[in-house]
């Protein structure tokens, strides 16, 4: 490893976030974007990088002020963290490319330096949390990335933003807080704030009472950020109301970044300390999931607002994420890692061609869209190539999740064999909120006093495509994700006995 | 790489359109000879995931579906210029690419060399035949255009994916192999099960109670119709069922257990049912999709009595039958190009109007109840054949019932269309089709009339489905 | 002494339960926002008490002083960033609050669900 | 000398005491605003004087000393310009000083607050 | 008898937040807001946690009063009645109180010194603390040093709130609601009180030097760049209000405090490239001098630095954004 090599990790942090207070100062147009966008490709390729180095089986640690651990802080990439990191970045990469047109439809360029800090914040805050080792040092990125968050989603032009972000604030304090008080009763009983220093001191201690209540509080903490199904209130608005390039980003990576934190924990920090595990998530987190799918998709079939009726999908596909998890076994877990780079192609197209329409289309209710398709062929297009691979058609991403998951749930046998219904379930009803679209878009004649719209700007849709033909791309060939996701499986499994 | 030969057609207008279904054609029959010597040119495209590969490989059954598909393509594209111009359909460039795409799809199917490429490309022809079928665009259109993909997603994602996973889980691989995969390592109702998930799963085949979609569809253009209910969708349907009976399960293991004795009832309960239902039928389409619904289980049926025979037959009806019926629906097509006529009562006479046509209509519908000299004729006597070996009399009578019922509801048809009285209003008089239908139609029907005589080729090809190249050579 | 040491505990127990309840009672978003004050000064304690040693001193060292036992300063340092964080989110709560009441003339939580169903 | 400059701050200590409390008490028992702050005013001149005296014989000669009296004069010199702070705010939100009356709603005739100035 | 004091304070402060979930009017709420964080600072200090007890009061009593009482002015003081869902919510949180208290008669003792959390890293802190970075004030070693990744990420969300409220705050509203002519208090503060204005004046430079000392000494006692930064935004707020507007903008510009906003971030993190430049890792201030201990000493008062001027910055930035606001009638 050269001498740069060592510090990727730390850089994958650094560097947003310190370029972030400079975009604030780029007043003249576009300047601002040029400059985030071009960092944000920089991570990119730091993530590449570390992701590289996961796949060759490294150990990227590095160890902040070259205090040793448990000491100083300790960051740590594994192959789970590379993973989500290339979504994470990529994810921002693409919006801000493809975003420009829209974000100076939606914001003034008074104020985009500003939004533009945030976003980089917001990267740099979720990029501190997949690196970061460290229980508190966890708290303090996510907080960073929250109060950015709440900065993009305030940034929608529609005033229905304000009650949404402030909705969020409210459930992400309260969440971050939960956690906040999980760490504080496990660094009481361990006396330690370092994941992997946790996991050796806990295993004394496992069965006291403050650890099973921490396990509680970090789990439902985690649970309010990542949107778990009773959790999701606020997610569906937020979504709606983010300026659409935000959208785009926090769409492909939000909730998933919390997720990683909560399967870290139950799995890493818990596992096998805490008795009746495996019990703990089939039977807590299980129900959660099949719930969440089944009528978090049941609801996206009567939305009529297409931003509402794809944020509540989200919502669904975080149910198969978890439900992936829940059957703490191998299959299980890369299932769940994979689906959570797949769905994140899926989302991040349909929004980025959400985005296109929302650049010549009066509204996104769905009634706006007739005929669109005619106007806009290529974006319909790749909204369709998107849809599919939600739906999990053959050929699409999507697809591969689908199928381990169903494998995963028949290695259960007899109760498996409800979750493949349930999975079933779910995706004809995907099937269902998908083809409402579809159809207007596609066979709906538009209505007369509808303005001539053309297809939306070039970049824009050359990003939606290449986004569109990655589906099918990790459709035909997913080795990457797959194996990065075996990887990181086998890592949260590490500790079952 | 059949497949991609398809896909290539870009842009299609008519020219293109013929160009490639040639060239697809060239390619397809160039393989005839290897097959016949006995030889399974295979090639693996990606390795998806561990064990499971986008894979190509050649096979009797295979062969003869690509072939079929093929060559009526070229008939039906020159039908359906002639139709589309006829009637100045709209978007026509849509129409002939999902055209072209669903053919890709068919030949993937019928050259799939395992069971996930079989489910990619049977998806892909779902979705890629959906705008064929919505292709008028009006309300009523999307409502059964919707019916149809409802059907077909909900059976091959709800049933169809669940299986094929299953069969990865316990067999470790999908490879269709000669003998099946299964064999062993699966017991008792488990098997039933299995083959459920699978017969239902492939609603293409449109055996009770999946078989809804296939009357919905017929509000497509009638190149549509001839095209799912002759070539593409319906065959890929029993091809899937005959394929997965034949090398994803072994007939030697289904005979052996008996759990899975249910299909040949299904198939015949099918059979009865939608002759009966085709009978009270007023509207040409409707009548033909129903019959369409009876000859398909007449496959079903025959793969399901597992004997070679049977298996043979199976295999040749699918030919026949889609002569037969392609004629059947080019004819319907014209008289709606030519006279604007789709109820059956307006038939009267119109053997005098359109003669060619009528011709080429009775031809098809004699092949359908199986009178030599027709097609038709052939497989069922296979069918029996096999019927006979494995001493299935339920198979026996229900094909029996069944050519009674056939004849009992196209006899009439045809009485009328010749001898029936002409009582078109004045003002609507009208003659023959465009040329291009006529071409087609009478070329399909002299197919059904060849294969009467010719069928020793495909024979031998299909008996290797159960012999094995080896014996091949002399045949049955 | 027994129960008077776990009092402490108690106390953040009942002050998180109260801002809590704050939060998800009150209708009126600034008083939401004092309940998450109240919600995570709470907290704060827990940190706070878990690093007490008793006889212990402030971890100030003193060069004359050498036998001093010294409180953990591990939970004080966490504890000084999160009440940064808790002011950082208290102020851009404050910020969405202002901007509410003037888009919406309300700052209160029905009358803008009302407001919104319009 | 010890023992005198000991026993001196603790009595110090306790009359500082001693002036908070009155002034508690006051600022409780008191009818309307201005008495309270005047009842109040006890504990931040006597009370705060008294005490921080106090604990300066106790810290006797050193840094700490210098400090308490920084405080001291800083409390000197804020708490009576606070109070003046709330009694004018008082008086502009229109509380009038009046003998007996026990309550802090403005009267009916208090004086708007545009016409002062 | 500390530990019984302490007890009667946690006691007082539990009557004051539930007076203040009491309450309707907003204005004393905030008030009695103030009072709970100086109970708790008061607290704290007791259990051995100065810093924290200087930051507590700083900010609860301090900052978070102050811009309270901003945002009420622009908004409204009266709270409407009605609660909704009142009976579930307390159902929920009565339940989840219990759990916790479940859960504390595992936990050691109060002030037991050999519950876990005192054996493992902490005291490793206190002792090591000397010959690594060389300064009395452990709380400032770990929080510099040690953990000085975690006090970066501190900085930056404050930076991330700073941006946030001035990116809120600068969006054009929609609804024009009629606005009231802006006020004296805004335009010229308290001027005309003169006494107020005197007796203001005179405090402002020492509150500032009281600022600076903090910032300074916060390696030998408690306080540091955060307590610092938050008295001299103070005594700029004070100047504010008996000044007004204006005069403070005229005194430090709005491009200044973006300036002490950004640069004190960008301090803070070039400190820290600037150990990765010198070989080292990231924020490792050993290497910034010779004898590795100096290097500790000169990292931890820049970064300290940096901390002060970026709270400060972007605590006077959010005033003045909520004061120089007018209020929609």
């Amino acid at each position: 490893m050269t001498a740069l090599d060592a510090h990727l990790p730390a850089l994958q942090v650094v560097v947003p976030l310190l370029i972030a207070p400079l975009v604030t100062l780029l007043r003249p147009r576009g300047l601002a974007w040029a400059a985030a966008t071009a960092t944000s490709l920089l991570t990119f390729l730091i993530a590449l990088a570390l992701a590289a180095g996961a796949l060759a089986g490294e150990t990227q640690g590095y160890e902040l002020g070259a205090w040793s651990r448990p000491y100083g802080i300790e960051l740590d990439v594994n192959s789970f963290g590379a993973m989500l990191l290339l979504v994470l970045t990529g994810g921002s990469s693409f919006a801000l490319l493809a975003g420009k047109p829209s974000l100076d439809q939606q914001i003034e360029p008074g104020r985009q330096p500003l939004f533009l800090s945030a976003w980089l914040l917001v990267l740099a805050g979720l990029s501190g949390i997949l690196v970061s080792a460290d229980a508190f040092n966890i708290f303090v990125f996510m907080e960073i990335s929250s109060l950015a968050t709440y900065i993009l989603v305030g940034g929608g032009p529609d005033r229905r933003a304000l009650p949404a972000v402030f909705k969020y604030l409210m459930m992400g304090t309260i969440g971050a807080t939960f956690y906040l008080i999980g760490v504080g009763l496990i660094y009481m009983m361990t006396g330690t704030l370092n994941l992997a220093d946790i996991q050796l001191r806990i295993q004394d201690v496992a069965d006291l009472r403050p650890v099973l209540v921490a396990a509680g509080f970090i789990t439902v903490g985690l649970g309010l950020k990542a949107a778990v199904f009773p959790l999701h209130v606020w997610l569906p608005n937020a979504y709606t109301f983010t300026p659409h390039a935000g959208t785009v980003f926090l769409a492909a990576c939000a909730t998933k970044v919390s997720l990683y934190v909560l399967l870290s924990f139950d799995f890493v920090v818990f596992q096998q300390n805490l008795m009746g595990h495996e019990a703990q998530f089939a039977a807590f987190l299980m129900p959660l999931a099949v719930m969440g799918i089944l009528v978090a998709s049941a609801v996206a079939l009567f939305e009529s607002n297409i931003k509402r009726l794809l944020a509540f999908s989200s919502v669904a596909q975080v149910g198969y994420m978890l439900l992936g998890a829940s059957t703490v076994s191998l299959l299980g877990l890369t299932a769940s890692l994979a689906h959570m780079f797949n769905h994140a192609l899926a989302k991040g197209a349909l929004f980025l061609a959400v985005m296109c329409l929302a650049m010549r289309l009066p509204s996104l209710e769905l009634d706006d869209l007739a005929g669109a398709a005619k106007r806009m062929p290529w974006t319909m297009t790749a909204f369709v190539i998107g849809g599919l691979s939600l739906i999990g058609v053959p050929g699409t991403a999507g697809f591969i999740s689908k199928w381990y998951l169903i494998s995963a749930s028949m290695e259960l046998g007899g109760a498996g064999w409800l979750l493949v219904a349930v999975i079933v379930t779910g995706s004809l009803m995907a099937v269902a909120y998908i083809w409402r679209i579809v159809e207007v878009a596609w066979f709906r004649q538009a209505g007369p006093e509808q303005p001539e719209i053309r297809e939306a700007p070039v970049l824009m849709l050359a990003v939606t495509w290449v986004a569109a033909l990655g589906n099918i791309y990790f459709g035909l060939d997913p080795s990457l994700q797959i194996k990065l996701a075996a990887d990181g499986a086998r890592m949260l499994l590490g500790g079952l006995p | 790489m059949i497949a991609l030969a398809g896909r290539l057609s870009a842009n299609l207008r008519e020219t293109v359109t013929l160009l490639t279904s040639v060239a697809l054609i060239a390619t397809v029959w160039s393989l005839l000879p290897g097959i016949f010597e006995g030889s399974r040119p295979s090639v693996t495209v990606t390795e998806t995931l561990p064990g499971i590969s986008i894979a190509f490989a050649v096979e009797p059954l295979g062969m003869m579906f690509a072939a079929l598909a093929s060559g009526l393509w070229l008939i039906n594209s020159i039908y359906s210029i002639g139709y589309m111009r006829g009637n100045r359909e709209k978007h026509q460039t849509r129409f002939y690419v999902m055209f072209a795409v669903s053919l890709a799809a068919t030949t993937g199917i019928a050259f799939s060399a395992n069971l996930f490429t079989l489910f990619l490309f049977y998806e892909m022809l779902t979705l890629a035949t959906y705008p064929l079928v919505a292709h008028k665009g009006d309300a009523a259109t999307i409502r059964s255009a919707r019916v149809y993909l409802g059907i077909l997603i909900f059976a091959s994602i709800g049933l169809l994916l669940p299986a094929i996973v299953w069969t990865y889980m316990i067999a470790g691989t999908g490879d269709f192999t000669p003998g099946g995969i299964l064999e062993g390592r699966l017991d008792g109702p488990q098997v039933g099960l299995l083959l459920a998930l699978f017969v239902f799963g492939a609603a293409k085949a449109a055996v009770m109670p999946v078989h809804r979609w296939l009357p919905a569809a017929m509000v497509a253009p009638t190149p549509v119709s001839a095209l799912l209910h002759a070539v593409a969708v319906v065959k890929a349907g029993v091809f899937v069922v005959t394929k997965v009976i034949v090398y994803v399960f072994g007939i030697d293991f289904l005979f052996a257990e008996p759990s899975s004795g249910w299909l040949s009832y299904a198939a015949a309960f099918t059979i009865i049912m939608a002759s009966l239902v085709a009978l009270r039928q007023k509207n040409l389409k409707r009548l033909l999709a129903y019959s369409t619904i009876g000859q398909l289980s007449y496959v079903i049926m025959a793969s399901a009595i597992l004997k070679p025979l049977a298996e043979v037959g199976a295999a040749i009806h699918m030919v026949a039958h889609a002569f037969g019926k392609i004629t059947l629906f080019f004819a319907a097509g014209a008289i709606y190009t030519a006279s604007k006529k789709t109820e059956i009562g307006q038939l009267r006479g119109i053997g005098r109007r359109m003669p060619l046509t009528m011709t080429a209509f009775t031809i098809g519908a004699l092949s359908m109840i199986g009178v030599p000299p027709t097609g038709g004729f052939v497989s069922k006597w296979y069918i029996l054949a096999g019927a006979f070996q494995a001493d299935n009399y339920l198979a026996l009578a229900t094909v029996i019932l069944s050519t009674a019922l056939n004849a009992a509801y196209f006899l009439p048809i045809v009485y009328m269309a010749w001898f029936g009285r002409d009582r078109t209003p004045a003002g609507q008089e009208h003659g023959e089709a465009p040329a291009a239908t006529v071409l087609a139609l009478t070329l399909t029907a002299f197919l059904t009339l060849a294969f009467f005589v010719f069928n020793g080729p495909l024979i031998d090809l299909e008996s290797q489905l159960v012999r094995g190249p080896a014996s091949a050579v002399r045949g049955q | 002494m027994n129960l008077l040491g776990l009092y402490h505990y108690w106390v953040f127990a009942v002050l998180l339960m109260i801002g809590f309840y704050a939060v998800v009672a009150k209708t009126n978003l600034i008083k939401k926002l004092i309940g998450l004050s109240i919600f995570q000064a709470a907290v704060f304690l827990l940190y706070i008490t878990m690093g007490k040693i008793s006889g212990g001193t402030a971890p100030i060292l003193q060069k004359d002083v050498t036998d001093a036992i010294f409180s953990n300063p591990l939970p004080q340092v966490l504890i000084l960033t999160a009440i940064v964080v808790g002011i950082s989110t208290t102020a851009l709560g404050l910020g969405i609050v202002v901007r509410i009441k003037e888009e919406y003339g309300s700052i209160d939580e029905q009358d803008i669900q009302e407001i919104d169903r319009q | 000398m010890e023992l005198l400059q000991d026993t001196l701050s603790w009595v110090l200590l306790t009359a500082g005491g001693i002036f908070v409390l009155i002034g508690g008490i006051g600022a409780l028992r008191m009818p309307n605003l201005y008495t309270r702050m005047h009842a109040a005013s006890v504990t931040d001149t006597m009370g705060a004087i008294l005490v921080l005296s106090g604990i300066m014989l106790q810290a006797g000669l050193s840094l700490a000393t210098i400090k308490l009296v920084a405080i001291l004069v800083f409390l000197l010199i804020t708490s009576p310009t606070s109070s003046y702070a709330l009694a004018s705010a008082a008086l502009i939100a229109g509380i009038r000083p009046e003998a007996g009356r026990a309550s802090d709603r403005p009267a009916d005739d208090a004086i708007p607050p545009e016409s002062r100035k | 008898m500390t530990v019984l004091f302490s007890i009667f304070l946690l006691t007082l402060s539990v009557i004051t937040a539930l007076a203040i979930v009491r309450t309707r009017n907003l204005f004393v709420a905030v008030m009695l807001l103030g009072i709970f964080s100086l109970l708790l600072a008061i607290n704290f200090f007791l259990l051995d946690a100065a810093d924290v007890a200087l930051t507590e009061a700083a900010v609860g009593a301090g900052i978070s009063t102050v811009l309270f009482i901003a945002a009420l002015a622009l908004t409204s003081e009266k709270e409407r009645d009605g609660t909704s869902q009142r009976w579930l919510s307390l159902l929920v949180v009565a339940s989840a109180a219990l759990v916790i208290v479940y859960a504390t008669f595992d936990k050691p003792r109060f002030g037991d010194p050999n519950a876990p959390v005192l054996q493992h890293i902490g005291p490793w802190y206190v002792q090591h603390t000397p010959e690594y970075v060389g300064i009395p004030n452990v709380v400032t070693a770990v929080l510099g040093s040690f953990r000085g990744y975690d006090t970066l990420g501190e900085v930056f969300v404050v930076f991330t709130a700073g941006i946030g409220v001035l990116f809120l705050l600068s969006a054009r509203r929609s609804r024009s609601g009629q606005r009231r002519p802006r006020s004296d208090a805004t335009e010229i503060g308290l001027r005309d009180e003169i006494l107020l204005r005197v007796v203001g004046r005179l405090l402002v430079p020492f509150i500032l030097l009281f600022g600076l000392y903090v910032q300074f000494h916060g390696e030998y006692g408690p306080g540091g760049g955060f307590q610092a930064g938050a008295l001299i935004a103070a005594a700029f707020i004070l100047y504010a209000l008996i000044e007004g507007e204006e005069r403070t903008l005229h005194a430090l510009p709005r491009r200044v405090l973006n300036g002490l906003m950004v640069g004190g971030a960008l301090l803070y993190g070039a400190v820290g490239v600037a150990g990765m430049l010198m070989g080292s890792n990231f924020l490792d201030y050993s290497v910034l001098a010779a004898d590795p201990v100096a290097g500790q000493k000169i990292g931890i008062i820049l970064i300290e630095a940096g901390v002060g001027m970026t709270v400060c910055g972007v605590l006077l930035n959010i005033f003045h954004a909520f004061a120089s606001r007018d209020r929609v009638q």
